[in-house]
């Protein structure tokens, strides 16, 4: 009995092997970022056609300026997504590191360094706490990160009550600059976050994030300590919007104590469409990165193709949607197989 | 253990068979539902600290009229919310039920109150594109209605040309400015909108169904739920919620602006979480969410008598805010419910 | 009290001492959720290289025991010793550091990862550079898998892609693998038909001196492999005894508090002649081939059959739930042509379906009971389109009254239910359907005795009221006890079908794994 | 120039309300009257509230060939790389209203014309120098908001009487000034007087909604609130103020000033230029018969303009060819041609932060130019 009933189930693996690694090929696709990054070359190619001057490296350069803030930005809301949180407070962790370097500018290479690692401790400061708040006090993440973000915009207007100050020129110049005239160090950056991504998700952390998303309690039975992943995840969330905070300010080169708060949907925006899924788990950091320059990309594919702004909103919103349909559509053909 | 004492146990155990656990009696929602009321209140009479005015009836009026834009549009986002989704497209949708109220029928014929049904039906339907694109394209709420809030306020723009005309329609001015009973009108109307909603949303069959399916979908559809159904409906309400607190929101100041909607949205995800609902869904009571929107509102009204720069206040809230989330926590409310047994 | 406990403390150990080879030993262990007492003063004592049962009701407090035990929970009140020292884990890592692994009731594997890395959680196998390597551990998941006979599962597949069975084995394998001195296994046969495999195994831990604890609520099982037991009721222990001077009516009585009467609750004559209630024509796909077959009213049909031979597609599909390529079903001699259970509830005398997991398809957590029973008819007991919460629990009772189930439960979150009673409450609720065809997937899974008799009971009156039902079991004796016919799949296929006093299990055994001569005459 | 037609950008931070669609529409109108109709091609883009948005809307027009580009910027200080580096390409900048710190663009604002003094110390004298107010607000961390209530409090400070009870943001609408005031009525119901930003209109609903009486307060150009300063009723409820405050014409003048620039007709390097603070005391309120503002009228009535609808968006000497339906619906008017603007401008003062970068600020910052103090 035991004999055939393994056999049963071996040729049961065995049948339906092709299929799945069909499907999970499909899986990882969509997952992955390959899908949006198909999506966002090909936009590319479409703007190119429509602005031959965009393919000149400055226009490249601006254009990785532009994308930046919102992709680091996205890359940390990726963290806690993928543990299966919301964090609101990237809008208040922005717009402190902003005005922090607007009323205190440190200039040259040191004063640079220097307000970068200002920038990391304010956002991994905020980040802590919300970690607290949600591994430890079991606040539901939305509500908690919303409470924070609130004190943290109410932070930035003390220490900038109006748009003003300037951020250190070496900052601004340097950090939106391009090496050699081709390379844009803003794309330099992220490139940067990216590799130690790379490098995170090979390690035990990295595998965890994912499983504490998937299944928390599967997690914790199995081992994995919980409570401490969730506050690493925020951590490195929170990590990521200082930095974002930081490549803000060498773009728009002053303090805006609101600065944060346009980025705050349009990061979600930019996680939902690199296809990590909200339910926790699944994705990565380098399709919402894409998913993020897609999003700056389509506003200027937009432009150039001399819409009306009136309407713009109506294409975004739907290239939004067929843009997730189309990936969720990708995945179901992949869980079927 | 000695065979006397297994005897013993026997025995003991054979008189009494069943087990004798009881489950607790008061829900925790109701629980949280109290506590916020309670929270709200105290902060009321606590306001006369920082105005010898506050906490007086006159602003509990104002705290009522103020908060009934914010109860009636968290009812919709809290039965989203409640089956497991997000509707962020609520501001969208309070600007398109201001806009046509103004644009369309104030401008045209402010007295047809039977036009503005046809604004909500026109929100209700927005809500309906969300659910379908939901329900059958698996899109997720939460990019769902965040793309259907940027169409919406895109067609809005080009519909107006980025002007919005026209006044309130007479109906929405009687709602809001008129009093009825010694009492302005607007708070008699949230009072029953609460009544019903309430019902509807603890004691309805559908109002079950909901519950049923923010807790499991799955085992909901083979219990014989309607989930299609189901999963639409509460789009279809908050958006014709929203619809309803555009117009409400027009008659209060006479008059649309494109952005009218922007200020509502994380408070009506922010009234639904304090009043105890969980984000996940299948949890939490309307008068939580009730009570939620109170706090909130009433937080409002003492932040702005506290002669501080706007900064310090805005801590202020945000504190005010997460103490309330700390003070209404499972954990906290499990610890009592073992002290008072 | 402090000098109290540490008194039985030292007591404990000179008592363990003198029985020289004790491996864990917990005295006095008590555990309450709120006002729930799920553990209330429980002892145990495990031996190394013996298999020690733990018997008990469903919510008798043996998961509970078990998450004391591995970490996972910490007692109110009680002590433990490990190998003559004390033993109090704080989490379930430091329960694995002093080899103490455990296989949970609920499962415990991460569905996003794959089998290797689930294997190894939350150690993983690092590279040169500190990082994980992912071919080392598939490497170690396919060394572990091979040492436990189960090289057929390829490390790198996703769990979730996983048969619950496999899932199981694997939540069973890292348990064993983990397990240097006391191995926990609760209810490891949940979800597996056969027990040789997970047998074999067991004997290789024994023989490695390992001491297991053992929970299941198949009393055959239990006697096949342990040597002792320990019963648990109501949050007690009852008792400890070795298993070959106990009869099982002796154990049920202390797992329930009163005897059990085995009746045979078959029937010999079906009720014949009537128009069949169910009539399935030459269903095909998703694993199924042409599989036909009647049920008429007043008969209870069974399905046997290993695990994945197309029985979930069948149930599946007549419920609604997975539309079939081919094949045609009647009802009451109507062809069906509902979609979804909502539509088969309704369509012609009804056909209602009791999901195969509780957990994920069956119970709504979060709501009452009594809501649970009454969910699929709520609209027949509200008035002007409300109902109210007195309507619901009186509604709900004669259901409850049906599957006997204590009518206080009815106001309990049906998540604090222990899983004996939330099984009857389903039961109750597809009764209640007023569907006149019951779709039961594995009815009493995870169900223990008392509670098995109960469901058995309404079943079997619900055929003689002239209801009609189909339903599978992975339990063999159910089948023979329950069913007045019984159909054998096979590869998809109605391999054979049984009646009346052919229904016996080596009848059964030797159909299910495609034995031809058998072939009933 | 032998190119045909100029290229030029409208640039919006949409926000959506009547004082940004009046000064599009205006721009658009004019742009559409002959000889602009033949000669300009105008196109607007609404990038948001985002200034990231706006810099990469900027960059997108200077790619895309721009001649000039009139613009309200989101920030004063955000956009001034973009702006260099079109001003490098020859791009003109022409900023209204909100202006930029960068020298290369032409900043055309009223924010240097004293509103906030002014306004301040006419409701001083309503108030005989003393009472409790409120403010209310514009935007919070907005530096023009903090212009004008720097110069509020600087006369406030001058009188000790005068108390600042309650101080709340408004962000510039109606709405939200009303909800705003009924919050501060609350606390304090024996309010004396206000003192608003745009969004004046609201405040006085919400009195009107917490009792019949109305008190002294100034505010800026909204349709309603001048109505209501000349509306018997009303000032029997105690009604009485000023209306001053941002004029959407601004952006007419800016854009007309930028087409003589770019036709040649003028030659001007990159300035700060003023445009005059419109001052109308509830006295000298008066309904237009027309659709121009002539015979000293000031106000359309209610039956043409919704109470959001800012009134200052004309102007007979700056902008005589276009009227009220050019600034509801960007429509040219029949028959009219552009005409040339004066030649004289007006240099704003420095405002370090908002139109100069590392400047000095002149000594007499807050001098008041409207009214004269009436009360010690
Ligand atoms: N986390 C919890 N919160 C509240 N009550 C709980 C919790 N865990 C268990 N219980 C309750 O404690 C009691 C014992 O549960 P336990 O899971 O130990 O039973 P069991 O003997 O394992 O039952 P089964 O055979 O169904 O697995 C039950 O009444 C259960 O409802
Ligand atoms: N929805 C489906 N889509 C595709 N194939 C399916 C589907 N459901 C079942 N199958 C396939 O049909 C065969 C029979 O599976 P089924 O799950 O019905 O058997 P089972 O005995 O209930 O399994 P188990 O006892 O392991 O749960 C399997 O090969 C399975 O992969
Ligand atoms: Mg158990
Ligand atoms: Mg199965």
């Amino acid at each position: 009995m035991s004999q055939s009933s393994t056999q049963a189930a071996s040729s049961q693996t065995g049948g339906v092997g092709n299929d799945r690694h069909f499907a999970s090929t499909l899986k990882r696709f969509v997952q992955g970022g390959s899908l949006i990054l198909l999506t966002y070359l090909v936009l590319y190619a479409i703007y190119g056609v429509l602005e031959p001057r965009a393919l000149e490296s400055y226009a490249i350069a601006a254009l990785m300026n532009n994308t930046a803030p919102l992709a680091l930005a996205a890359a940390g809301l990726t963290f806690v997504i993928l543990s299966r949180g919301f964090d609101l407070s990237l809008a208040g962790v922005i717009s402190i590191c902003n005005v922090t370097l607007a009323v205190w500018p440190m200039e040259g290479p040191g004063g640079a360094l220097a307000s970068v690692l200002l920038c990391l401790a304010i956002g991994g400061f905020v980040g802590a706490i919300n970690g607290i708040l949600v591994a430890w006090f079991q606040l539901q993440s939305i509500a908690a990160t919303l409470a924070t973000m609130i004190i943290c915009q109410g932070v930035a207007l003390v220490i900038l009550d109006a748009p003003g100050g300037y951020v250190a020129e070496w900052i601004v110049y340097e950090m939106t600059d391009r090496l050699w005239g081709v390379i844009p160090v803003s794309g330099l950056v992220v490139l940067a976050v990216l590799g130690v991504w790379m490098i995170l998700r090979r390690t035990g952390f990295g595998t965890a994030i994912y499983a504490v998303g998937a299944d928390e309690q599967a997690a914790a039975l199995s081992g994995v300590r919980v409570q401490h992943v969730r506050f690493g995840a925020y951590v490195c969330a929170g990590l990521l919007y200082g930095l974002a905070g930081f490549m803000l300010s060498a773009q728009t080169a002053t303090g805006i104590p609101t600065s944060g708060a346009p980025l705050l949907l349009l990061s979600f925006a930019a996680v939902a469409l690199g296809g990590t899924s909200l339910a926790g788990g699944s994705g990565g950091l380098f399709a919402s990165v894409i998913g993020a320059a897609t999003l700056t990309l389509l506003q200027k594919v937009l432009f150039s193709a001399g819409i009306s702004s009136f309407y713009t909103g109506m294409f975004q919103g739907v290239v939004l949607i067929l843009a997730v349909v189309f990936s969720v559509t990708m995945s179901r053909i992949g869980a079927k197989q | 253990m000695t065979v006397a004492g297994d005897q013993q146990d026997k025995q003991m155990s054979l008189s009494q068979t069943g087990d004798q656990r009881k489950s607790s009696r008061v829900s925790r929602e109701t629980i949280s539902a109290i506590s916020v009321a309670v929270l709200c209140v105290i902060l009321l009479l606590g306001a006369r600290f920082v105005s010898p005015s506050l906490g007086s009836w006159s602003q509990v009026e104002t705290v009522l009229v103020l908060g009934s834009f914010l109860i009636v549009l968290s009812f919709g986002q809290g039965l989203v919310i409640l089956t497991g989704g997000l509707d962020l497209s609520l501001p969208a949708v309070v600007t398109l039920g201001g806009i046509l109220a103004t644009n369309w029928v104030g401008a045209t014929d402010p007295g047809a109150w039977y036009l503005l049904i046809v604004v909500l039906l026109i929100c209700a339907g927005v809500g309906l594109v969300s659910a379908i694109g939901i329900v059958w394209l698996r899109v997720p709420p939460f990019i769902m209605t965040l793309a259907m809030s940027i169409i919406v306020s895109s067609a809005l723009l080009g519909y107006t040309r980025g002007t919005p005309r026209g006044g309130a329609p007479e109906v929405a001015l009687a709602l809001m400015k008129s009093k009825m009973l010694g009492m302005p009108t607007p708070i008699l109307f949230v009072i029953a909108f609460i009544i019903i909603a309430a019902l509807f949303q603890s004691r309805s069959v559908p109002g079950r169904y909901l519950y049923a399916i923010g807790t499991n979908a799955d085992a909901a559809r083979i219990a014989g739920v309607p989930v299609v159904l189901m999963q639409i409906l509460p789009y279809v309400i908050s958006a014709t919620c929203a619809g309803l607190v555009g117009i409400m929101l027009v008659g209060y100041s006479n008059g649309a602006t494109l952005r009218m909607g922007d200020d509502y949205l994380l408070p009506s995800i922010a009234a639904v979480v304090i009043g105890g609902s969980s984000i996940l869904g299948g949890r939490g009571t309307f008068l939580g969410t009730v009570g939620g929107a109170l706090l909130l509102t009433t937080l409002g009204t003492i932040i702005s008598a506290i002669g501080l720069q706007i900064g310090l206040r805005t801590i202020i809230e945000g504190a005010v805010v997460l103490i309330a989330l700390l003070l209404l926590r499972d954990e906290l409310f499990q610890k009592l419910g073992s002290l008072w047994r | 009290m402090q000098d109290k406990t540490e008194a039985a403390g030292v007591k404990l150990q000179a008592e363990l001492h003198a029985q020289g080879q004790a491996e864990l030993h917990a005295q006095g262990l008590s555990k309450s959720y709120g006002a729930t007492v799920a553990l209330e003063h429980a002892d145990i004592g495990l031996r190394a290289g013996e298999v020690h049962a733990l018997l008990g009701e469903n919510g008798a407090g043996k998961s509970t025991l078990v998450r004391i035990l591995s970490g996972v929970t910490t007692p109110d009140a009680g002590q433990m010793l490990l190998d003559g020292q004390a033993y109090a884990p704080r989490s379930i890592m430091e329960a694995r550091k002093r080899q103490v692994a455990t296989a949970f009731q609920e499962l415990s594997l991460v569905p996003n990862l794959s089998v290797a890395h689930n294997l190894v959680l939350p150690n993983f196998v690092r590279s040169r550079f500190g990082l994980v390597s992912k071919a080392g551990v598939l490497e170690k998941g396919q060394q572990i898998l091979a040492r436990h006979g189960l090289e057929r599962i390829d490390p790198a597949m996703e769990v979730s892609r996983l048969p619950l069975s496999e899932r199981q084995r694997i939540e069973i394998v890292r348990a064993i693998a983990n397990a240097g001195r006391v191995l926990i296994l609760d209810e490891p046969t949940a979800s597996l038909t056969e027990t040789d495999w997970l047998f074999d195994q067991l004997e290789q831990a024994k023989a490695r001196g390992v001491a297991i604890l053992y929970i299941s609520h198949r009393l055959a099982e239990v006697r096949q492999i342990c040597t002792a037991a320990t019963v648990l009721r109501n949050g007690r222990s009852i008792r400890s005894v070795s298993l070959d001077d106990t009869t099982d009516a002796d154990i049920f009585e202390m797992m329930v508090g009163h005897r059990i009467e085995r009746k045979r609750q078959r029937r010999e004559g079906v009720v014949a002649g009537q128009t069949p209630r169910l009539q399935v024509g030459g269903l095909s796909g998703h694993g199924l081939d042409d599989v036909s077959f009647e049920i008429r009213p007043g008969e209870v049909l069974g399905i046997a059959a290993l695990e994945g031979q197309g029985q979930q597609a069948l149930f599946r599909s007549l419920a609604g739930l997975l539309p079939l390529p081919a094949g045609a079903v009647k009802i009451d001699g109507k062809p069906a042509s509902y979609r979804g259970p909502r539509q088969a509830l309704r369509f012609a005398s009804g056909v209602s379906f009791l999901p195969e997991e509780r957990k994920t398809e069956g119970i709504l957590s979060g709501l009452s009971a009594a809501t649970n029973i009454v969910l699929p008819f709520l609209p027949r007991i509200a008035t002007l389109g409300l109902t109210s919460w007195k309507g619901e629990l009186k509604s709900a009772s004669a259901p409850a009254r049906e599957v006997e189930m204590d009518e206080r439960y009815l106001t309990f979150n049906i998540e604090n239910l222990s899983g004996g009673n939330q099984q009857k409450a389903l039961m109750g609720r597809t009764l209640a359907t007023g569907a006149r065809t019951l779709l039961l997937f594995d009815p009493t899974r995870g169900v223990d005795v008392g509670t098995k008799e109960s469901i058995y009971a309404a079943i079997r009156r619900f055929a003689d009221a002239g209801g009609s039902v189909l339903f599978y079991s992975s339990e063999l004796p159910e089948i023979v006890q329950l069913a007045d016919r019984c159909v054998v799949l096979y590869g998809g296929r109605v391999f054979d079908t049984f009646t009346g006093d052919q229904i016996d299990e080596q009848r059964l055994v030797a159909a299910m794994i495609g034995h031809s001569e058998t072939r009933a005459a | 120039q032998d190119k045909e037609k100029f290229k030029v950008y409208l640039s919006l931070s949409y926000s959506g309300n009547a004082w940004q669609s009046e000064a599009a529409n205006i721009v658009k109108a004019l742009a559409a009257t002959p000889p602009y109709n033949e000669t300009v091609e105008l196109i607007e883009v609404i990038s948001g509230t985002d200034p990231q948005a706006q810099i990469s809307a900027y960059e997108s027009m200077i790619d895309a060939g721009a001649d000039g580009i009139v613009s309200f910027p989101i920030s004063s200080t955000a956009l001034n790389r973009t702006i260099k580096r079109g001003c490098d390409e020859g791009v003109l900048f022409f900023m209204y209203d909100a202006t930029v710190t960068e020298s290369c663009a032409y900043n055309v604002s009223y924010i240097s014309s004293g509103f906030g003094e002014n306004s301040a110390q006419a409701l001083v004298n309503e108030l005989g120098g003393k009472g409790k107010i409120f403010l209310s607000r514009g935007v919070p961390g907005n530096s023009v908001d903090k212009r004008h209530t720097d110069g509020a409090m600087h006369i406030f400070n001058q009188y000790p009487e005068i108390e600042v009870v309650a101080e709340y943001y408004s962000y510039w609408d109606d709405r939200t000034t009303q909800q705003e005031t009924a919050k501060a009525l609350a606390a304090h119901p024996d309010v004396d007087g206000i003192w608003a930003q745009a969004g004046e209109y609201g405040a006085v609903q919400a009195l009107l909604d917490a009792g019949d009486r109305l008190v002294p307060m100034t505010g800026e150009n909204s349709a309603g609130f001048r109505l209501a300063l000349a509306d018997p009723d009303m000032q029997a409820k105690g009604l009485r103020g000023v209306s001053a405050g941002s004029p959407p014409a601004q952006a007419g003048y800016a854009f007309k000033l930028m087409m003589e620039i770019l036709t040649g007709q003028r030659e001007q390097e990159a300035m700060n230029i003023e445009y005059p603070l419109p001052w109308v005391p509830a006295d000298t309120v008066k309904i237009c018969e027309g659709d121009i503002y002539e015979d000293g009228c000031n106000v359309f009535p209610s039956s043409r303009v919704p109470s959001s609808f800012v009134s200052e968006v004309l102007s007979q000497e700056l902008l005589p060819e276009v009227n009220i339906e050019s600034a509801l619906n960007g429509t040219p008017v029949e028959g009219a041609t552009i005409q040339p603007l004066p030649a004289e401008i007006i240099e704003a003062a420095n405002e370090p932060g908002i139109n100069c970068t590392r400047c000095e600020a002149p000594a007499d910052l807050y001098k008041l130019t409207k009214v004269e103090p009436t009360v010690q």
